[in-house]
């Protein structure tokens, strides 16, 4: 397929760490349906380090792919580098992606950000509110 | 298995065609509007198959005008029904929402240029009625234009009663058949059409080629401007290999229509009856006014592009929504027309089969179909808050 | 003996392009905007042709749009440029008395929408110069449009030159090179072309597909609007058989031009000197600066269309004056603006040659076209009043 | 040949009655150059019977067979029932023009009328000027 990268389709075929974790620490959904791209990511953290993640994707294969992939970066990572993440790593180790696809990627970076910053919440530590934007609406999936 | 199920978006050439199109690369190379043997035998063969294309419409050989495809007949059709209507200051076209986009485009393109468009509503089932055209027409109406069979959900529309509406009211129709041509009955006459376009590559002929139906006393406008072939209504040298190619796919699929639908519709309702099974799904489009060959789906928890990616691992091609809103991020404006919310509009598949489809690839089909789409869900959150409870089920 | 000498009104097919285009039907046969294998595998076909047409030109594939012929870029060009110029004010557009319709009858459309046209005069010799088009450019000129060669004299214009002016008049370059693409070198850059239309029929590939070259900064005008095929500025299932094929007769010219063209401009000067032995003739067109196929003669006293039929009787395939005006009594509009007085270009015969011609043919031309001109000439009332001195010979 | 019919084939490559009456009886030229058709038709008349006829023509095939066939239906014929030739007939003995090549024939139908009035005009023979409509222009070739 010309349309995705080997990567990519390896990926979206062969999924990492797909699923659910009943007893996460913390646990971040966006996107919306109306989008066409959901990303629920959970997170089990022991001693600010992130041992295991799971996530749930309704999504086209980027999606997919970009959740298995930013999955994959931060597992077995301390809390604070997987607040460095971003969409263009995502989108780096993935050998790229469609331009009209990268927001898959966005919405990756900030899956597991909503998800740090419940852990963040339940756990009550404190942070720069503006680490988290806001995903109020789905303009930025245009890009 | 390897299993060809994207027919409305191409369909791949019959052996007829590839026949018909081999000596007018070889032999009969010349230019139709050469005097010589060599143009002539060209211009004869391009005659030949305009009196093929009239023919299989119900027409004459000179109410068609060969274009490079069902986008630009589409295009001419209402930019010329525009020019008229615009002469006697009838600016209001009606149209439907679910049209291909060689119609909305255009469309849009006339309202940034004065032009008031219609668009009527869809019913659920894919269908648009004579009485909805009949209320939409008004004194400034000039054109009128509702396609034959939708690309994505297969509905048929009344054709000949919408056109004996707008024959009674005096204002132009033109009808998008690019679904329609080669797969369904058309007599131009007898239904009433004004304007028709279709387009080779939909009926087992080549790409690149399409043809527009004019009734002759419709003045066309020129969309490409040149040299005088086609009656000086559209300029550049005559695709002759493909246009002849086009009327020998044409002839092949109007003479086989009949078994053709029978043998393709049987397969599809048997499809249809099999992928019913999965739990919240719901077919798209009419039970009975359908195309024979379309099967469209809605999916309820998962999203179409991973769903056609996961299937063609398994060898199967089919589509979700049009081929060229692919790589688009909005769902399929034919669904929303239909009233199927977004994120139902997101799970759709196509599969649209031809004659060369077979029992045992249905067979497959009903196959790997369900687990792939038990997968994405089991995979999908949206699934797991229908499942919980967390959100109610639309289909 | 039958000998095909009308290469500039179409060519025959090349093996190689024919290779080409059978496994697009056979087996790449999938539409390139979906999503499965076959039609990815389409999709991938498609940018291939495309980076090939761009190394031909010099330019990046994403300055390559696919159109279904040549008279459809030069429309599509034209039409972007006056777009272009509107939004600033600028309605003056500058041609040549010489260029094909497909620009003419563009202009003259522009032309009733209040665009002002200066079509620049054109040397005996079929040359218009820099010098000119300097000269002609305004403060409101928004496109300067000059063919690269001419389709009937075969004159090769200055283009990289032209192009000069106009880059440093900060004015966009258009140039129809359907006659010099695969038989001149180009390369856009070099020659400062902004926009550029090539027709696949007239280098042995195929016919109804062409190409405009855009550079990247020029946002085109649709003119077939529909689906978002070629980023969205020609809407239509592409012609995937067409435009591998163009791709591969394009770089096979390419790669050949310097052979072919030191053959074919042989062929062309025995040709030419041979028939200028004939009296009262003359060669149309520069000396120098001509297409290698290109042989056009004025022959006085005789009328083109009866000189064709006796040839095409002998097995000769030829035209007088362009293709598509035949059938059109005036006589050729470019044989006009080289200063043929009517008389004179009605007497026109155009060989067009390419490599497959051999120089076994060019003996038969040599050989039965001098007493075809004098039995013509021998049944004329005009040669008669030549002779006699009634009238004093033009050439 | 597609273009024109075998008729029209038949009298454009073997053209009957080319050439020139040296002590013709009457002459006529019709069209111009400018236009690409010239007609020049020469009458021997003997007792009102048209003995011979010759004709020269520059112009396109259906010009020449225009021409031919024209001549042909004069030939042997009464002054008076030449008169009567009209383009109709000459179309329709050549099984028909394609429309935009129907000017030939009317040439051809002027060439004669012209050759008669020069014939008429020569003997000193009253004739009704309205049977001979000028020809001044070229816009009737359009037609
Ligand atoms: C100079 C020139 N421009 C444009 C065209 C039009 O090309 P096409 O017939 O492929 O549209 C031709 C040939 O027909 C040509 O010779
Ligand atoms: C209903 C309908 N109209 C128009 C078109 C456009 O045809 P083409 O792609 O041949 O221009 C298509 C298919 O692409 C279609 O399905």
């Amino acid at each position: 397929m010309a349309l995705y990268s080997e990567k990519v389709m390896d990926h979206f075929l062969h999924p990492r760490n797909v699923g659910e974790i009943a007893d996460a620490d913390g646990v971040g959904e966006v996107g919306n349906a109306v989008c066409g791209d959901i990303m629920k990511i959970y997170l089990k953290i022991d001693n600010d380090v992130i041992t295991d993640v799971k996530f749930n994707t309704f999504g086209c294969g980027s999606a997919i792919a970009s959740s298995s992939m930013a999955t994959e970066m931060i597992k077995g990572k301390p809390v604070s580098q997987a607040m460095e993440l971003t969409n263009k790593a995502v989108v780096t180790a993935l050998d790229g992606l469609p331009a009209h696809k990268l927001h898959c990627s966005v919405l990756a970076e900030e899956a597991v950000k909503a998800a740090l910053k419940d852990y963040y919440d339940k756990n009550h530590i404190a942070y720069d509110p503006k680490q988290f934007p806001d995903c109020p609406s789905c303009a930025h999936c245009a890009g | 298995m390897q299993v060809y199920a994207d027919n409305a978006a191409t369909t791949k050439m019959s052996r007829t065609a590839i026949a018909a199109m081999l000596p007018c690369m070889e032999t009969t190379y010349g230019n139709p509007s050469s005097l010589h043997t060599v143009g002539q035998r060209a211009a004869e063969a391009l005659l030949a198959a305009r009196e093929t294309v009239a023919d299989c419409l119900g027409c004459e050989a000179r109410e068609i005008t060969f274009t490079s495809g069902g986008s630009e007949a589409d295009n001419q059709a209402i930019l010329t029904a525009a020019h008229l209507g615009e002469a006697k200051g009838k600016k209001h076209i009606i149209s439907t929402a679910f049209e291909h986009h060689a119609v909305l485009h255009t469309l849009k393109k006339l309202e940034k240029q004065g032009f008031t468009v219609t668009l009527l509503d869809v019913h659920e089932n894919g269908m648009v009625t004579p009485e909805q055209v009949a209320a939409a027409i008004r004194e400034d109406t000039c054109l009128v234009t509702v396609m034959y069979a939708n690309n994505e959900i297969g509905s048929i529309m009344p054709i000949a009663e919408i056109g004996a509406v707008c024959r009674a009211k005096g204002v132009l129709f033109h009808t998008d058949a690019v679904q329609a041509a080669g797969h369904l009955h058309i007599n131009v006459q007898e239904q009433n059409i004004d304007m028709l376009s279709l387009s080779g590559h939909k009926f087992h002929g080549p790409k690149g080629v399409g043809a527009l139906y004019a009734r002759k006393q419709i003045p066309l406008s020129t969309l490409i401007e040149g040299g005088a072939q086609e009656r000086g209504k559209r300029a550049g040298t005559e695709n002759l290999p493909a246009i002849v190619s086009m009327a020998a796919a044409l002839r092949e699929a109007c003479d086989h229509m009949e078994e053709n639908a029978a043998k393709v519709s049987a397969l599809r309702d048997k499809l249809i009856a099999g992928l019913s099974q999965i739990p919240h799904s719901a077919v798209n489009g009419d039970g009975k006014h359908r195309l024979p060959g379309n099967v469209s789906f809605c999916f309820e928890g998962i999203e179409g592009e991973s769903l056609l990616l996961l299937l063609d691992e398994k060898g199967i091609c089919a589509s979700s929504g049009s081929a060229c809103t692919s790589g688009s991020l909005d769902p399929s404006h034919v669904l929303l027309a239909i009233g199927r919310p977004h994120e139902v509009a997101h799970g759709s598949l196509r599969l649209s089969l031809s004659e060369e489809n077979t029992e045992a690839e249905i067979d497959y089909l009903l196959r790997e179909i369900p687990p792939v789409v038990a997968y994405l869900r089991e995979m999908s959150p949206v699934w797991k808050d229908l499942v919980s409870g967390k959100k109610s089920f639309l289909l």
